[in-house]
């Protein structure tokens, strides 16, 4: 069931308790377990953090971890599988989901003991009505039971149409249930991030502070950066995160000189899309950021022409814009937003900025919410060996404290190895042609042996690596069918079991986040028989054998056909 | 020269890093031992071809002496040295010692770690008088700054329970907030980590 | 800590103090005994007390309801207490350690009536340190060794506590005329130690005035 | 951690156990016997015969030298070993941040301080030059100890001798832990030393 007063229905019921918490890989699950964590230790509750990559650590972890355990705190995961089902818990457990993966599952949401669902009620569920979905008593226990008809057999004509009647009122209902489900769960998406939804509690805790926002703000522009909520929605989270802000800033506006440096200071700001340029050189970051390298479509000689072009008109000699923004002169480095606005109005980059948010401490560290998130997401997927997956989802868990700025530089430094990677493998598949577009959808694979492959093993590059390379394409295509196709793109997994990794995402042109692979892989799988693992949260990423790809996409085509 | 296989047992013992103890140097412990005999038995024949008048001895019993007692000190210090590092690592480890490091112990020194473990454990138990119940001077070693800490499990620990009957599973990469006094030791020995 | 009642403290000399004078008490003595080179005569009526006073603590918190935050303070106040005698009780135990033969000596040496520096317990223990080590010692090489080299001669291996070095002191009682020897050769000279006042001395001189709380180390 | 609570630097105390001043005692000073000592020619390979002559000359480690020449005897008389003698000294007085110490000897100071008790005529200026030369590179060690945080230092710790590295480290320590407390990190509850030494050895034996 959905929580409405998530304070007394959720913390006042967990706070003298102990508490599993399961953290799925994403940075806004990071974020929001940040915050959690510094709830549960301001009020003394004891809690076990368990990392969680898919389905089956979801299982294993509770398994494992949940002797003794009456609460189970779920973030950005469980609450698209059916929970009760999945994990099979004693009937005291209780289960606090808080999970921006959409859609809901419906046992979930029509549990009203044992799950409860932290998700803000604002959002748009269309939840079907529970008396389509289920039938209470008799006629359960009627359609396999022909036995039980020991009525008298005068009566038993009559009872037959009547019988007959009711299997068929049965059917239609089954039916028309069936179809609900089908439109219900046709496609997955995504709903009010988990940090958001947390911070929301600290605020209604009155426990909130800069620090909590920023991560709350973090949350959201995960959220943004790697296209899991539509710019609508994005803008009224950020203008209900921009109030927080106001009011937890207001005292810097008046008497800036009083606050001590060390203190954290957040504020709203218009955003470049120029991924880590205060980290980098200018030209650098034009490279590596999808939109403005689409826009000047940067892997052609033209496109590398018009953007020295463009740096000329906007007054910024070479020199400056290829060294470390850092030490760009100081007059050039406070002109150039106006500048650089200005020129990409000129050279029809009209949607180069967006409305975001920064965070100043100490004398040194100025970081925008957009860094934040490519730093903690590189870091939480870095592939060097050096440590586990679960290893670097804490060191990424680390690297949001503010004490942690070290590990944070680390993860800046990880981020631009996955954008250059990223931005490589793009110009490389660009060039050679490598982008198919299969009919219904658009198609690449990463071929094994390919040195960098590794990078997208990881989903959320993976992710990155789709939604760049589809701009890419939609850029160079003449078609303007382009942008009104999907994208599929499968890359080389682990090498010694031969498995792939695979993503699907919704067409450039839709403006909706909403994606129909989930049940198209799901479908495609089954008809072929192929190997597949449906075990990330996200239905639209599967694993699966790399022999089974060809049969397997075959069917996929002719299923979106 | 005299004395020379007596050091290098000590030169053994300072090239080893500390924390570690290298073998025990029986073998070494013997020759000395045996440089030993050697010196005493030629010194005591000197000594009674003095009593007997023969001259100009003296020199030589003079140098042997001061060997001996050289010998004895190195020997001496190689065991109180040994012993030292092995009584901070009751403090360090706790009362059992890594299979490794007992491996490179003699016998005796195994008697001695768990008198010493004996002991200080009688001690322990008996501070507060006989109704106190005794204070584990092995926790406690920080001044405490909270009363919960966050916890990172470094290794598979397997199950742990806390002083209320809890059970928690330490697993690798799982983190905790515990009371501080029940985990304390567990950071110590490298188990769980502190987070801060 | 002012709300528990430390009356039932058994020992006559501390029964008049409260709690937190006892716990001053005992932070005092920890911080002497911490910067002080050699080991201090030991207080152990204190340490019970406070022994006693925390397992009252514990009972009374194992008794409070679930998340009652007076509970979390008072726990708190246990762990901060424990670790002050852990400590002072620590720093102790590898003085007595460290110079065990020194000590013993010095205790054989004791007269009748004067008290000794060590409880009885930790007496017992350097007595088993010492044997122990002693044993250790014959088993391995004495007992193999020519006859006149057989003995461990306590007084040549004794390690003992270095007096001269300097310490940081403030004085809590005004002391007049307190000889110092001043750098050089220009013999003794005697200062005048204010009360407050902060100083850096050799031990030596100061040791006297420790004992009887004029000054505390710090 | 045991140690941190009484920390003498007992070390450097002479001490019958203490390793430094057992290897202390075991350096070399040249010695020329006055007597011959009988049967123990073998004591100088370069000897012929089963004695040792008097007039020979060796270098014999200091606690055999201290033992053969006292007041009381003078079974040898002793030179002092050439870092001690006026050249070296010479060079020390002129520049001693420059000089590698670890070379002269590794207890530099501290043997220099055994050797006064023979009594030589230039024990005085020894003394001096140790002292001078301690002052003067004191000032140089704790300000490097100061000023390298996570540096490789062994280039710095090359040249001193044990003591001046003892210091050294001791000043390192102090400055790591007023790092620690200014990022806040004083407070976090570590591993103890020994367990993770023991661990880093255990994962390279691994490897």
């Amino acid at each position: 069931m959905f929580v409405t007063d998530i304070r007394k229905e959720f913390y006042d019921k967990v706070v003298h308790e102990r508490v599993l918490v399961l953290v799925a890989f994403d940075v806004d699950a990071l974020c929001a377990c940040k915050i959690l964590q510094y709830l549960f230790q301001c009020d003394h509750v004891q809690y076990t953090i368990v990392p969680i990559t898919g389905r089956q650590e979801l299982e294993n972890a509770f398994l494992e971890h949940s002797e003794q355990v009456k609460y189970v705190v779920m973030i950005n995961c469980g609450g698209n599988i059916n929970i009760l089902e999945t994990l099979q818990p004693a009937e005291h457990v209780i289960f606090f989901i808080a999970d921006s993966h959409r859609p809901v599952d419906l046992v979930n949401v029509y549990n009203d003991d044992q799950v409860k669902l932290l998700m803000p009620t604002t959002d748009d569920f269309d939840i079907p009505a529970y008396d389509d979905l289920f039938k209470d008593d008799e006629s359960d226990d009627d359609s396999g039971n022909e036995s039980d008809s020991s009525a008298p057999s005068g009566k038993r004509r009559r009872l037959d149409e009547e019988v007959l009647e009711r299997r068929r009122e049965r059917r239609l209902w089954e039916e028309k249930r069936k179809q609900i489900l089908l439109d219900y769960e046709e496609f997955s998406t995504y709903g009010t991030s988990s940090a958001m939804i947390m911070f929301d509690l600290a605020w209604k805790m009155s426990k909130d502070s800069n620090d909590l926002l920023w991560w709350g703000i973090v949350g959201l522009t995960d959220q943004y950066i790697n296209n899991r909520v539509e710019r609508g929605k994005y803008m009224t989270d950020v203008g209900d995160l921009h109030k927080h802000t106001l009011r937890l800033n207001h005292r810097n506006e008046d008497d800036d000189n009083t606050v001590s440096v060390d203190c954290m200071r957040i504020y709203f700001d218009e955003e470049l899309k120029l991924a880590l340029y205060r980290h980098w050189s200018l030209f650098e970051s034009l490279k590596h950021s999808s939109y403005p390298a689409c826009k000047f479509k940067m892997w052609t000689v033209k496109g590398q022409q018009k953007m020295h072009e463009f740096l000329a008109d906007m007054g910024l000699p070479l020199v400056q814009v290829k060294q470390k923004f850092t030490s760009m002169d100081m007059g050039l480095k406070e002109s150039f937003k106006g500048l650089f606005t200005a020129s990409c109005e000129k050279y029809g980059l009209d949607d180069i900025s967006f409305g975001s948010f920064i965070a100043q401490y100490g004398y040194k560290n100025k970081l925008c919410a957009a860094d934040v998130v490519y730093a903690v997401n590189g870091l939480m997927e870095c592939v060097e060996a050096e440590k586990s997956a679960t290893g670097y989802f804490l060191e990424a868990l680390d690297c949001l404290s503010r004490q942690n700025v070290k590990k944070l530089l680390r993860g800046l430094d990880l981020a631009k190895r996955q954008l250059t990677t990223i931005m490589q493998t793009v110009h490389s598949f660009i060039d050679m042609k490598q982008i198919i577009s299969a009919g219904p959808f658009l198609y690449a694979y990463i071929p094994e042996g390919h040195p960098d492959v590794k990078f997208f093993s990881r989903p959320n590059c993976l992710g990155m690596l789709a939604y760049f390379m589809q701009e890419a394409y939609v850029a160079t295509s003449r078609s303007r069918r382009s942008t009104l196709l999907p994208m599929v793109v499968a890359a080389p997994l682990n090498a010694e079991t031969g498995s792939a990794l695979v993503i699907g995402i919704p067409p450039k042109a839709e403006e909706s986040t909403k994606n129909f692979f989930g049940r198209a892989f799901e479908q495609a799988a089954i008809q072929t028989n192929s190997r597949t693992l449906h075990d990330n949260f996200d239905t639209s990423i599967i694993e699966m054998k790399s022999e089974d790809r060809s049969k397997f996409f075959d069917a996929l085509i002719s299923l979106l056909s | 020269m005299y004395g020379e296989k007596a050091v290098e047992l000590i030169r053994q013992l300072h090239r080893s890093p500390d924390g570690s103890l290298p073998p025990f140097n029986e073998d070494g412990i013997r020759q000395v031992l045996e440089e030993m005999r050697v010196l005493f038995e030629q010194n005591q024949a000197d000594v009674n071809k003095t009593v007997d008048g023969a001259p100009g001895l003296f020199p030589g019993v003079q140098l042997r002496h001061a060997a001996l007692e050289r010998n004895k000190r190195c020997l001496l210090a190689y065991m109180f040295n040994r012993m030292e590092r092995l009584r901070a690592m009751r403090w360090e480890f706790g009362s059992v010692l890594p299979p490794d490091i007992k491996y490179n112990l003699s016998e005796q020194e195994i008697q001695w770690f768990s008198r010493y473990n004996k002991s200080l454990a009688a001690y322990m138990r008996s501070i507060g008088g006989p109704s106190g119940g005794g204070l584990d001077l092995t926790q406690d070693l920080k001044p405490p700054k909270s009363l919960y800490i966050e916890v990172r499990c470094l290794m598979d620990h397997g199950e742990f329970e806390t002083e209320d009957g809890t059970i928690l599973l330490l697993k690798k990469d799982s983190q905790h907030f515990l009371q501080r006094s029940q985990c304390e030791h567990l950071i110590r020995q490298g188990v769980l980590e502190h987070i801060l | 800590m002012d709300d528990l009642d430390i009356e039932e403290g058994s020992d006559e000399e501390v029964e008049q103090m409260t709690a937190a004078e006892a716990l001053a008490m005992v932070e005092k003595a920890w911080l002497n005994e911490k910067f002080s080179p050699e080991l201090l005569p030991h207080k152990q009526d204190l340490v019970d007390v406070m022994l006693d006073q925390l397992n009252g603590m514990q009972e009374n918190i194992s008794r409070a309801k679930k998340g009652d935050l007076k509970a979390s303070i008072h726990k708190m106040e246990i762990d901060r207490i424990r670790y002050v005698l852990a400590s002072y009780l620590r720093i102790r135990l590898e003085k007595i350690e460290k110079f065990v033969h020194h000590l013993l000596e010095e205790e054989a040496e004791l007269g009748e009536d004067v008290p000794s520096r060590m409880s009885p317990e930790e007496l017992q223990h350097a007595k088993n340190f010492a044997a122990n080590m002693e044993t250790l010692f014959n088993d391995v090489v004495l007992r193999h060794m020519p006859r006149n080299l057989k003995k461990l001669e306590g007084s040549k291996v004794a390690a003992s506590p270095n007096k001269d070095s300097y310490v940081f002191l403030q004085v809590q009682e005004q002391v007049d005329q307190v000889m110092v020897d001043t750098a050089g050769d220009q013999g003794d000279e005697a200062i005048d130690l204010e009360k407050g006042s902060q100083h850096i001395m050799r031990y030596r001189v100061v040791a006297p005035l420790i004992n009887n709380d004029a000054v505390t180390l710090i | 951690m045991f140690a941190p609570c009484v920390k003498y630097p007992t070390r450097l105390r002479e001490n019958y156990f203490s390793i430094d001043d057992i290897l202390t005692t075991q350096e070399k000073v040249p010695c020329k016997f006055q007597s011959s000592v009988l049967g123990l020619g073998f004591l100088d390979p370069g000897a012929e015969g089963t004695d040792l002559a008097a007039g020979t000359a060796m270098e014999l480690p200091y606690w055999l030298a201290r033992a053969l020449c006292s007041r009381k005897r003078r079974i040898v008389t002793v030179e002092m070993p050439k870092p001690y003698r006026e050249g070296y000294r010479q060079i020390l007085s002129a520049d001693a941040n420059v000089v590698d110490l670890h070379k002269l000897g590794p207890y530099y100071y501290a043997f220099g301080i055994y050797l006064q008790s023979f009594g030589q005529p230039d024990a005085g200026e020894i003394s001096n030059t140790l002292l001078q030369t301690f002052s003067t590179r004191f000032r140089r060690i704790m300000d490097s100890a100061q000023n390298c945080l996570n540096e490789d230092t062994t280039a710095v710790t090359g040249k001193l001798d044990e003591l001046e590295r003892v210091l050294f480290r001791v000043g390192q320590e102090g400055l790591t832990a007023f790092h620690c407390w200014q990022s806040g990190q004083s407070a976090k509850i570590v591993p103890s030393t020994m367990v993770t030494n023991y661990r880093k050895r255990k994962r390279q034996d691994g490897d």
